[in-house]
Parts: C-alpha cells; structure tokens; sequence
C-alpha cells in the first residue's frame, strides 16, 4: 500500500439520491473543505441499504461506514428511511457484541440542502474513526 | 416542584446596600418551607466589571463560586442579584460550550470546575419551582390601596439564549407571582426599559434622565409603587429619585419595594422582619394591611350592594331576547 | 405425562388430516425421529419423553394439505412467527400441544458417560438414568438440558387445539432468558472479537444450522450459495464463515424464536445462536417484541413507526 | 467487455486540484477498461463528440465518465451514448468535483480518491444491464391545488391549453391573498378590479372543474397516474339552491364570529360570504362561532333563507379525482403578531398588521374603506409603518427577506394620504428593497410626492401613552434616538410557510425547507419543478414573492404540464424492481415493505406462490430489494451485485 493510504482510512459511505448524496454535492458546491477518506456509493434511498452491505464492507477491509438518507418524513419515498432506521439501529447495537466497535458504524439524516452539515458530518465521523485507527492489519 | 434546600448565593449587594432584599428573600421562603444554604467561604461573581475587562478571569471568578456549590453536592443555585445570576449563567454557557475554554478557566481555579451547577434566579425559583398556587395558599393579608407596577430591568430574561427564563421582550413572571400574593398589578410598558444601570457613578444625569422615564410611566400606568428584583435598579429608582427631581424639574415621591418584600407583607410579616425602614422613599402609606378576611368581607358587602341594579338590568335583557 | 394420551389424541385427529408429525423411536436408545403417521397403526410407535427435541414445526411451511404436528411450548413460538408471516395457513394445522418440563442434549449425556455405547434410557421425573456397558449413570434433566430450557419461559404451547396434560407456569425469571447475553456484553470488545472469531472459525459451512432453522424458509434459494446476488463464496476463510453466520442472524432479527435448533444440530457445538439472541434482546429493548408471542405481533424489521420512541439521533 | 473511461478536466474545477492525466493513466490498468483519457470539458458538444467517436473507434459497449454530479449530468451523457447506439444504463459517472477536487486539499489524496471513485464506477458499470423503458398512458387531466392568483393562472393556462383541470382551494371562495389587497403596487391599480374577471373565467371554463372549501386528503399513484382523494368540508349550506343573496348573513344573530378573510381586522357573522367578489358567490356557517352548533339552538339563517340552503347535517364529503399532473399554489402565510412581543403585537389594539391595513383601505372592508383606529374607532392621523417586523430576524426563526412588504408599505403610505390628505406616515425601514420595474420609482414617489417620511432605523419597543402609541427607535442616518407618537401602527409582518404546508409536502412526496417552503429541483434552473416528476410548484409557496412573480411561475408551471402532456405515452423509469420467479420462495415480505403497494402476489401454473411486480407503480426505491432474504427481487441499476462491485472495488484488504 502507498504511503498515501497510511495517512488515510478506508471509510465507504452510502449516501441516498435525493437528499443526502445532493447535500454532499452542495457541500461541494459551497467547497466546505472535508477530509478526503470517505469514497461515497450512491442508492436511491437509505431504504435500499441492506445491514449486510455494512456488514460487507466492514468485514472485508473498511475502517469506517457511514450510511445517510433523508430526514424522516422527508424521504422521497414516504417510507424508505423509516425501515433504514430501524434496520441501522439494530446492526448499531449488534456490532459492538461481535467484536466490531460501533463507532466505526454511523447513520445520520442530512438533506439537500444541509452541506454545512454534511462537513461537519464528515470531518466528525473521519476523526471518530482516525481515533480508533485502521481495523485490519494493512 | 421545588427541593427543600436550594444553595443561596446572597452577592456582595444584598450584604450592603440591598440588605433588605436579602432579609425579605430569607423571610418569605423560610414562611414558604424552603430552606437556604449559603455555600460558605463565597466570593466575588466578577458582575459587570470583570467581564468588561477579561472573559476568562470572569468566568473564572463565578465558576469559583459553582465548585463550592458542587462540593455541597447541589446541583441548582439560586441568587436574587441578576447580575450574579448573569456571571453564573454565562460561566456555565460558555465552559460547557467550549472545552478550550473551560480548561483555560480551570487552570486559573484551585480545583476545576465541571459545569454541575444551574443558576436560576430567585424570581424563577419562586414563579417555576415553588408555583403560583403555593404562594397564594401562604397569602394572610391584603394590601387594598396598593397599585404595584412590576420592573424587571433589563437582563432578568436576558440575552433568551443564555437567561432561559420567561420572555425577553415582555416578562410577565414577576406579576403573575405578585398578582398570587393577591398584590394588584398595573399594566406596565415599561417594564424592561433601562434605568441606567452602572452609569449613576461616571454620567449621572443620565441616569436621571433614564430613570426619571420610568417613574413617570409608573405613575402613567396608575401604579403608587414599583416592584423592582434588581439591586442597582432599586437604587437608581429609589436612593436617587431626590436627583432624578432635581435633575428633570420633576416632584416624584414613589416608593421602590423589592417584590419580596411585597410578598412578605401580604404573609403578614412584620415591617421590620422585612426591612421595610431600609428604602428612601417611605411606602407605609399606601402599605396599609387589612387581613384577608376583612378583604373578602368588604368584597361581599360591595357585590350585596350592586346586585340589585344588577336583577333589574338581567330581567330587561330577557325581554329583549324572545 | 403418558404417552397413551398422546396417541389417542393423535388417533382422534387422524381422520381429518394428511398426516400427523411426531416422535418415534430413533436409531438408539438415546435418539428419537420425527414420524409422519398416516394410519392409526403408526401411532403406536408415538413417544413422548425428554429426548424429543426436534422442533416438528420446521415442516410445516412445506406441507401441502391440513396436517396434525405435535410441539411443545418452544415450538409452538414456531407456529406463531409462521402466523405472523403468514407462512402458514392456521385452519390448515391441528397443533397437539404437549407441555413440557425440559428436553435433554444429547451431546451433553454422551460427553458425560465419556461417549460409551448406550444400552438403556429411562426416565424419572426430572432426572435420566443412563445404562452403558461400565454401568448406570443418573442425571438430573436440569443438568443435562440444552441452555434454552434453562431459562424458558413458555413450558406450555401458546397455540394448540389439543393439550395432552395440564398447563404448566415457567418458574424461571424473565432475565435468566438472556444472561448469556449480558454476561458476554460483560466482556470488553477485544474479548468478545476472539471469542466469535475463535467459535466461526470452526465453521465447516455444513449449512446444518441454515437447514435446522425453522425460519428459515428460502429452501435452495439461499443466498450464501447463489451468484445472483453473489454475497460471499465458498472459500473457508474466517472472513467468509463470519459473513455466512452474519447473514443468518441478519435474516433472523425480530423473527428468531429461540428454539435452539440451529445449536442443537451443529457439529463443532458452535454458540450461533448468541448473535440471534442479542438481536432479540435488543428488539426486545427497542420495540418491547419478543418473535413468537403474539400472533397479532408484526415483525418490528418489517413495519415502522414515524416517531420512533426508543431509537435516538446518534451523535458524532 | 470494453469500457471507455473519460476524467474531465471542467476547466480548472477539477484538473486545478486533481492530476487528471494520472487517473486517466490509473484508469487504463483497470480490468476491462479498453480506453481512458481526459478531456477538457467532457460535457460540451466536442467533449461528447469525442465519447461518441471513441465508442465507434475502439467498440466500447460501456461508457464512465468522471466529471461533476450524476444528478447535473447523468441524463446528458445517458442520451449522449444513446446517440451511439449503446443502451443509456451501460453508463456510469463519478462523482470527481463536487465530492473530490472542489473538497479536498491535498492533490495527492484528491487523485487518490479520484483514482478510486473510478475504479468503483468501471467495477459498477461492468455489472450493468441494458434496460428499456416501457411506455404506459397518461391521464391528461391535471390538479391544481390553491385558488390563488398563481393557481388561477395555471389554471386558465392549462384549460386554455386543452386540459381538464381540477382546482382544489380551502377556502370558500378562490381568489387567495390578491383577493384580500384594496390596490397593487406599483400602479396602484383596483386589485379584484384585475382579480375578479380572472375569477370568473376560472368559474365559467368549462374545462376547470373547481372544488371551493376542500381539502387534500390523500395522494396516491405517480406521474402520469395520481389518484387524488379530496375532502369536500361542509360549509352546512347547500351550495346547490343557495344563490349567495346574502340575506342570512344579515340576520344571523352571532356578531363577533373571528373573520378569516378579513385577517381578524373586524368580527362578521356566523355565517358569510367573504367578500362581494367572491367566487364561488355561496354562504357558508363557521360551526364554532354559529350558535346552532355552540348552544345547540338557533335556526335564524335556515328561518329567513328564501331558497331553504340552510342544513345543519352535512357531512365531510370524499371524492376522488383521476389527475396526471399536480401544479402545487398553495402561498403563504403571515407570522403571528403575538410573536412580536416587543412592538406589544395582539396586546394593543392601535398595534396591526398590514393585511389588517388594507382591508381598512379597502372599500369593501370592514371599515368600507375609512381608516380608523381599532381602539376608538377615530381616524388616526399619524400612522407609523414597521418594515422587516419579524422579517431578517434569525431570533424569530425568520432570517430572510419577506420579499415584498417594502413596496406594499409604499403603496399604503400613498394611499392613507388619498384617504387623509392631512395624515403623517412614518415608515421605519433597514434597507427599501424594491427591485422590480417602476417599483423604486414608487417608493420615491411615496416620498417625494406623497411625503411619508422615511426613517432608516429599527423600531426597538411601542408603547402607549394616553391615547397614542409611542413608537421608540432609532434614526442611523441622524445617528439619534427617535420617539413618534402615532395614532395608529401599521406592521409589515413576515412572511412565513401557509399554515399546514409541511403535511402537504408530506402528502406529495416533495420536501420542504425550514422553513416550511417547499424546495424546487434546481434554484436557477428549474425553479417550478420538484424532484418528484409530476409535481409543480407555483408562487409564494415556494418562497416569498409579489404577484408578478407567482403569475409568471404559474404560467410557467402550466407550460412545462402542457409539455409533460404533450406526448401521449410517458416512458416509465426502467430502473425498478424485477423478481425473478425462479428463486421468488413467496415469503412476500417485500409486499409488506414496499410504500408504493407496487408488489402483488402471483402464483405460477405450478401453483407455486411468487411476488409481481407492477412496473408503473414502483418507484424505485429499493426497499424490497433489501428485505427479501433470497435476493429474489433486484430493484435494477441498483442490484446487490451491482453496489457489492462498489463495496469490492474499495474494500480490498
């Protein structure tokens, strides 16, 4: 590995279409400087995010993931995220039983227009998993 | 629902000039069963001065005050003088806030504070824990020729985000705790206007000025006395309304009381328990007190007095009607 | 209990059904079987005792017409999940519910008489008298139980048309049920990794546990053997056994009905069942459901409410 | 497979801090990448020449761009690879500008990260299947929810266009805000003079269907298809025989009934009929002021009504209606003036807002047009204006521009000097904003022509004294303390979100700001449409504007209907769930889930129980696709397999 991948984290993001993946583009727009570990997968809704991707992508080499949809009751589906939460929430609570800290999993609510916070939620979760350093032996 | 104890930061006033303040406040609340626990070896809040000159050393000098507090293992505070209330409360904002700062004003502390302690002011522990109902239940005489106009200066409620208590712009906690101590209440516009605060040292007239203004609106709102919470405005309205006179041309004679000291009064506590000798403008006269069964008795005879014109009015309208 | 009322109740629903499901004599002493009794002959070859640990209600899903199933109280949980999902049709089952005061692990007993050939198994109540070629061994049934019955909480069926002896209470506390649970959330992080890491990597991908499982239900379509959708292979790595057993309790959240199948049929005696249970623990905590209670009960992975009580805003 | 990789340089948004060369280079080593190169703008014409000959040059059947956001130019580069034949989903872009170069400060990390959002496209894009998107009809009919000036003229425009239109307004009479103004800045023309005829074609084309005091209940479906339940509520008089004479309103018995078209300004009656110009001309009871519903007797109104209209037993009233499309007018509302506790707003009579104004200005108002003061009811002669009251205020919640109360304070300076030319106005302002054509000039001409003084400070506390109201504040022209003492205060209060506008937004699927203002799909580029395809939004509704303003987006939200409508079939999206009934085990636990009803039980010729998916009703949301345990239905573009290339690209060890 490069010496670059030393100074970053692997962290994969799940971002849902029409609310948290536009934030992430007006954060972008608004150029709200952000760490650059997080490598961003879009889905149409925080509903499309099966646990087992999570599980995937922690499993198999990410340091950190990090899922994102739209606020509830603003999904543009109606119920997507309402199903995301509960399914993100149980997995929240099982890894830290299996040995995975629960910090390097995170789950938030930022809509298109949120870029502002859209940084803050980056620049928090990349130090959070900095703090806990790589999970798998490079 | 109010504790038993609360921790009681009297301030450096209610020792000096404000004694009677101080005296009510312990009065009434011993009659309504809370107890005051003043944190032993207090100091300086740093008030107005510190935090013009040096934010950390302010918040240092308040939050010294808090550690003593968390040591009796208290977790709320309360303090009559606002501008205490405003050290403590802008203290514990700005260190439970930000960490840099909390730890540059711990490093000035012998032991560190860590933000346990909310500050509320006398008036809030009153109006919010203690309640409206259990003051009235207290409530053994009427003061009948008394028309109170409540003050509350200016930073009782405020900045919102750091006072957190009643509304910003137009109070109303002081008269509803008056108007349940059966005290009557006037509508009172003035009620947050400034009264020119500290300035009574370097620019007097102007406080003159300013406080002359409210006592004129006072008397516009048809009140005999203003209900001040504040020592520096009890002051200003009280021990300079002879310059206020002089300086505007003006001939006010109002009297300014502490609103604990009203409350004391209408308990039936003595004069003296309260320190009513203690302000300029003397308010015996219009602090007359019947008891509160005399009260309701002169109630009932007017009402006997005007029901019968009031029949006759009733049975003309139920003509009209069908 | 007698097994004489056993068979007369299922002599009695016979004429109505396919057939009925129930426990027969094994291929020794210490195994019994499922029997699927279509002629009222069959039913004297019924048994009853704390050897039928089978959960008979895994068949049902893959029954065509009306069938009779014997099921104790853990079972019947079974039956209702089935109903929740709607993955039975209720008029289509006679449910014999037999109360039960405890079943034995077969392992157990074998690890305890130093797996020696068995030539006799009899019961008493509450113990089990063990005869092998060095000599007799008696057990007290609460030594010898696999963990569920520890700690359970339904010894009578929720469910049944017919009841073979009276109802019985659980006298186990509620918190018994997931002491295993605590008592590893107890450990610290590092500890609880080696302990799953250690335990899966003996996973020799038999599938028992997958095939055991009653909720189970995608038969040969199961995704930890398809390319379409390709999830893991079959490569024996650490890494692909964990993602194997992580799919299992994933498809299990708010459905598992602790029945203790997928432990009592695995090979390397591996706890899989510890992921299922934290889950249920935590649905439990979440949105206060336990999977095979009520049949009303909507599975809490499938429904949602708009202002979640219990699930609060994470904060970085 | 051989996949064509273009990094564009978008000037120096992206080359300025990613070495696009070295992704391009990166690119090249990638498994199944046949062709990579950058390009200085890849979305310009050349740029897409430039894709289309490389596809024919080198065979290329998969295409991945990486250049700015999918969601600005997705569908630009899907037709472009159309144009070469390729089936627009053999297409990826990578996000490199917004989520990278415009980001990140390091260009090392920034082309290590552009390098890896390619490798994740190319593995996603090596996963894609060709799609065709079916075609279904469209119910050509559309809904237009809110009778206000924007409402109206979509309306008409839709009808004049050909379409049926189905009008929606809660209110009992159409006509919104406008309705309520005495004259309209700038040209201080008669505002139901330019209203009211627009109101009357509205009733009488034959293509606008209008349902007068209704509501909204449910919307289901999606674009082409909706299903809209309405809720006609019971004005309790049988619009049918009433003939809107008025003459119930003047005998009902109960006075101080709170007047909702008059913003409160005066009481009226029971039962009304809101203004002369109302449109649809009909009564209707308010139940909670009305005594027959209060006290339980009364029957004055069904007494004296010569047609017998008067039926205390209606009921809420459903229908239906078949729409394709919703154009969304649902304007706004006014900040409560109880809010502004230190002006002494609803505490003090003398202190009103500046609709309450108005309907004093107009002639058919409470006040027939006099001026007076609530109070005492004597004409004032000295009137303060407020402007920005509650409006720029963050501690209110409201931080931004109200947009248009600047000019229509203008408007009522000059008009309080017609109606008492020995009147004084004061008008209290922090910036005058009036930027649209001859509206500075009329704010100079209210004061040059019409001498309202102007005082550029804030107001910071109204008191009263005697019979006036003191209005204290500052002039930081004059740099000094300023006291008027007014007979009459006027507030240009805020502006906010229509009451009840989030479940609205709620109902259409569409989101909404903070604030409450629904959230068009692009600020500049596509202000009238949502990102749900279908649904339009008209006027004030989203966001503070003037009647210019919602007049053209109403026009402009019944053109882009009337393009939507001009084909006959609409292509449905392709990319939604597919099951395959091979591996379907029926546990249907994705009908449950889906929040479209999109998925219904089917079962085989071999009796064997599966999910069906109806493909115009799914969404695309992906939900079921995440339920199913067997992975039997794949939402398509967004399969498992297709993210898990993503997972896999990044998630080596």
């Amino acid at each position: 590995m490069s010496e670059v991948a030393a100074k970053e984290l692997r962290i994969v993001g799940f971002l849902c279409n029409w609310c948290s993946y536009g934030g992430a583009d007006t954060a972008g727009v608004g150029r709200f400087k952000q760490p650059t570990d997080l490598r961003i997968i879009r889905v149409p809704c925080s509903g499309r995010v099966d646990p087992m991707f999570v599980v995937r992508a922690l499993i198999t080499g990410a340091d950190g993931v990090l899922v994102s949809g739209c606020h509830p009751r603003d999904c543009h589906y109606t119920d997507g995220n309402f199903y995301a939460r509960r399914r993100l929430e149980m997995l929240k609570r099982l890894l830290p039983f299996l040995g995975i800290d629960d910090k390097r999993f995170h789950y938030t609510w930022v809509s298109a227009s949120e870029g502002a916070k859209w940084q803050q939620v980056v620049t928090d979760f990349t130090k959070q998993v900095h703090a806990l350093g790589p999970m798998h032996q490079k | 629902m109010a504790e038993k104890e609360y921790a009681y930061f009297s301030g450096c006033s209610l020792e000096g000039t404000a004694k009677e303040y101080d005296e009510s406040l312990r009065a009434i609340m011993k009659a309504l069963g809370v107890n005051l626990v003043e944190p032993d070896d207090w100091s300086c809040c740093g008030s107005t001065p510190a935090h013009t000159v040096d934010h950390v050393f302010a918040a240092a000098l308040a939050a010294r005050n808090l550690t003593l507090v968390e040591k009796m293992n208290k977790d709320v505070l309360t303090t009559p003088c606002p501008s205490c209330l405003m050290a403590f409360k802008k203290a514990q904002f700005n260190m439970s806030r930000d960490e840099a700062f909390k730890d540059e004003v711990n490093g000035l502390l012998d032991e560190a504070y860590n933000c346990g302690v909310e500050s509320k002011s006398s008036l809030q522990v009153i109006y919010e824990d203690i309640g409206l109902d259990a003051i009235a239940a207290r409530v053994t005489h009427i003061m009948p020729d008394l028309k109170v106009a409540p003050y509350y200066g200016c930073i009782l409620s405020r900045p919102p985000e750091i006072a957190q208590f009643d509304d910003p712009e137009n109070p109303v906690s002081m008269d509803k705790v008056l108007s349940a101590a059966g005290i009557q209440v006037q509508d009172f516009a003035f009620k947050m206007e400034c009264c020119g605060a500290a300035f009574g040292v370097p620019k007097r007239e102007m406080v003159n000025r300013l406080s002359g203004k409210v006592l004129e609106m006072a008397i516009d709102a048809g009140a005999n006395c203003i209900a001040v919470a504040c020592p520096l405005c009890q002051q200003n309205l009280d021990l300079r309304q002879e310059q206020v006179n002089k300086t505007t041309g003006s001939n006010y004679n109002i009297p300014v009381i502490y609103f604990t000291q009203l409350i004391g009064l209408a308990y039936g506590l003595s004069p003296k328990e309260l320190g009513m000798d203690k302000v300029i403008v003397s308010a015996d006269s219009i602090t007359r007190r019947i008891t509160r069964e005399e009260y309701e008795k002169i109630k009932a005879d007017e009402a006997a007095a005007k029901k019968p014109q009031k029949a006759k009015k009733d049975a003309a309208a139920e003509e009209t009607n069908n | 209990m007698s097994t004489q009322k056993l068979k007369e109740i299922i002599k009695q629903v016979l004429p109505d059904v396919e057939t009925v499901i129930c426990w027969q004599d094994g291929f020794d002493k210490l195994n019994v079987t499922p029997i699927f009794i279509t002629s009222p002959e069959q039913a004297d070859k019924v048994v009853w005792n704390p050897l039928c640990a089978q959960n008979l209600a895994s068949y049902l899903p893959s029954q065509k017409k009306k069938v009779a199933v014997a099921v104790k109280g853990c079972d019947s949980r079974t039956i209702v999940q089935y109903m929740q999902e709607g993955l039975i049709d209720r008029d289509n089952v006679v449910i014999i519910g037999i109360p039960c005061k405890g079943v034995v692990s077969k392992k157990k007993v074998q690890k305890a008489i130093g797996n020696e050939p068995v030539e006799d198994v009899t019961f008493t109540d509450g113990s089990v008298k063990v005869k092998t070629p060095s000599g007799e061994k008696t057990f007290a049934i609460a030594d010898v139980c696999p963990g569920k019955c520890a700690s359970c909480q339904y010894p009578t069926p929720i469910v049944y048309d017919h009841l073979t002896s009276e109802a019985i209470k659980s006298d186990k506390p509620a918190e018994s049920v997931y002491a295993d649970v605590a008592e590893l959330e107890g450990k610290t992080l590092e500890e609880r990794k080696a302990y799953f890491l250690g335990q899966f990597d003996k996973c020799i991908r038999c599938y028992a546990c997958r095939n055991a499982c009653p909720m189970c239900v995608c038969q040969d379509s199961c995704i930890a053997e398809t390319r379409e959708p390709h999830w893991i292979t079959q490569k024996l790595s650490l890494d692909e056994k964990l993602m194997f057993h992580m799919i299992h309790s994933l498809h299990l959240a708010g459905r598992c009905v602790e029945c203790g199948e997928c432990e009592r049929v695995c090979p390397m005696e591996i706890p899989v069942a510890k992921l299922k249970k934290k889950i249920n623990k935590e649905m439990r905590d979440l949105f206060d459901y336990t999977p095979g209670v009520n049949p009303e009960d909507k599975p809490p992975m499938y429904t949602f409410n708009v202002d979640e009580a219990k699930i609060k805003e994470h904060k970085l | 497979m051989r996949v064509g990789v273009f990094i564009c340089h978008c000037g120096s948004n992206i080359a300025g801090t990613v070495d696009v060369a070295k992704v391009a280079e990166e690119a090249r080593k990638m498994p199944g990448v046949a062709y990579a190169t950058a390009y200085m703008y890849t979305c310009s014409e050349p740029g897409q020449k430039e894709i289309t000959d490389a596809i024919e040059r080198d065979k290329l059947d998969r295409i991945v761009v990486a250049a700015c956001s999918p969601r600005m130019h997705e569908n630009t580069f899907r037709r472009t690879i159309m144009k070469a034949g390729l089936n627009r989903y053999f297409f990826e872009q990578a996000n490199i500008r917004e989520h990278v170069s415009w980001i990140g400060l390091d260009k090392e990390l920034n082309t290590q990260k552009a390098i890896e959002e390619v490798r994740m496209a190319v593995a996603k894009v090596m996963k894609n299947k060709p799609l065709f998107s079916s075609s279904f009809k469209i119910n050509k009919r559309v809904l237009v929810i809110g009778g206000g000036v924007a409402g109206m003229q979509a309306a008409l425009d839709c009808a004049d266009g050909g379409l049926e239109v189905v009008m929606v307004e809660k209110s009992p009479s159409i006509g919104g805000m406008m309705a309520r103004l005495d004259k309209t800045f700038p040209t201080v023309d008669c505002s139901i003079c330019i209203l009211g005829p627009k109101m009357v074609d509205v009733a009488q084309h034959d293509l606008i269907k209008l349902h007068a005091y209704s509501e909204i209940a449910e919307i289901k479906g999606y674009v082409g298809n909706y299903q809209i339940k309405i809720k006609k509520k019971p004005p309790y008089v049988d619009w049918t025989k009433c003939t809107g004479c008025g003459l119930c309103m003047e005998k009902c018995p109960t006075k101080n009934a709170y007047d909702h078209f008059n913003f409160g300004a005066a009481p009226t009656r029971a039962i009304n009929i809101p203004f002369p110009q109302a449109i649809p001309k009909k009564a209707t009871i308010d139940p909670n002021h009305c005594r027959q519903f209060v006290k339980g007797k009364c029957g004055v109104c069904a007494k004296v009504c010569p047609t017998g209209a008067i039926n205390y037993e209606m009921q809420d009233e459903f229908i239906t209606e078949e729409v394709g499309a919703i154009i969304t007018a649902t304007g706004y509302g006014l900040m409560d003036i109880e809010r502004l506790t230190e002006y002494g707003g609803g505490r003090y009579p003398d202190v009103i807002t500046g609709i309450q104004y108005e309907r004093f200005l107009n002639a058919s108002g409470p006040t027939s047009g006099h001026i007076i003061r609530p109070s005492d009811h004597e004409e004032p002669k000295t009137i303060v204006f407020v402007a920005c009251a509650g409006s720029r205020d963050k501690s209110l919640g409201v931080p931004y521009c109200s947009n248009f109360c600047c000019m229509y304070i203008a408007k009522q300076a000059i008009l309080t000097k017609d109606h008492i030319p020995d009147s004084q106005s004061y008008v209290f302002y922090m910036d005058v904003r009036s930027p649209g054509k001859g509206y500075d000039e009329f704010t100079r001409r209210a004061q040059e022509e019409y001498g309202a003084k102007y005082i550029r400070g804030r107001v910071s506390r109204i008191y009263p004294k005697g019979k006036k109201m003191v209005v204290k504040g500052a002039d930081t022209l004059l740099g000094t303390q300023v006291e008027i003492e007014a007979d009459l205060v006027v507030l240009g209060t805020a502006v906010v979100s229509a009451p009840g506008a989030a479940q609205m937004a709620e109902k259409l699927h569409i989101s909404y700001d903070t604030f409450g203002f629904y959230v068009e799909s692009h600020p500049k580029l596509r202000p009238v449409e949502t990102n749900t395809s279908g649904v339009f939004l008209a006027g004030a509704c989203q966001g503070p504007k003037d009647i210019p303003a919602s007049v053209g987006q109403g026009s402009a939200a019944a053109a882009k209907v009337l393009s939507l409508f001009s084909k006959d079939m609409l292509e449905s999206d392709p990319a939604i769930a597919q099951v395959n009934q091979n591996t379907c085990v029926g546990c249907l636990k994705c009908l449950k889930t889906c929040p479209f009803q999109a998925i219904v039980e089917d079962i085989l010729r071999s009796g064997k129980k599966v999910a069906k998916v109806i493909e115009t009703v799914c969404a695309g949301c992906g939900v079921c696709t995440s339920t199913c345990p067997c992975g039997a239905i794949q939402l398509q573009h967004f399969t498992d397999n297709q993210l898990l290339a993503e997972v896999n690209a990044i998630c080596q060890k």
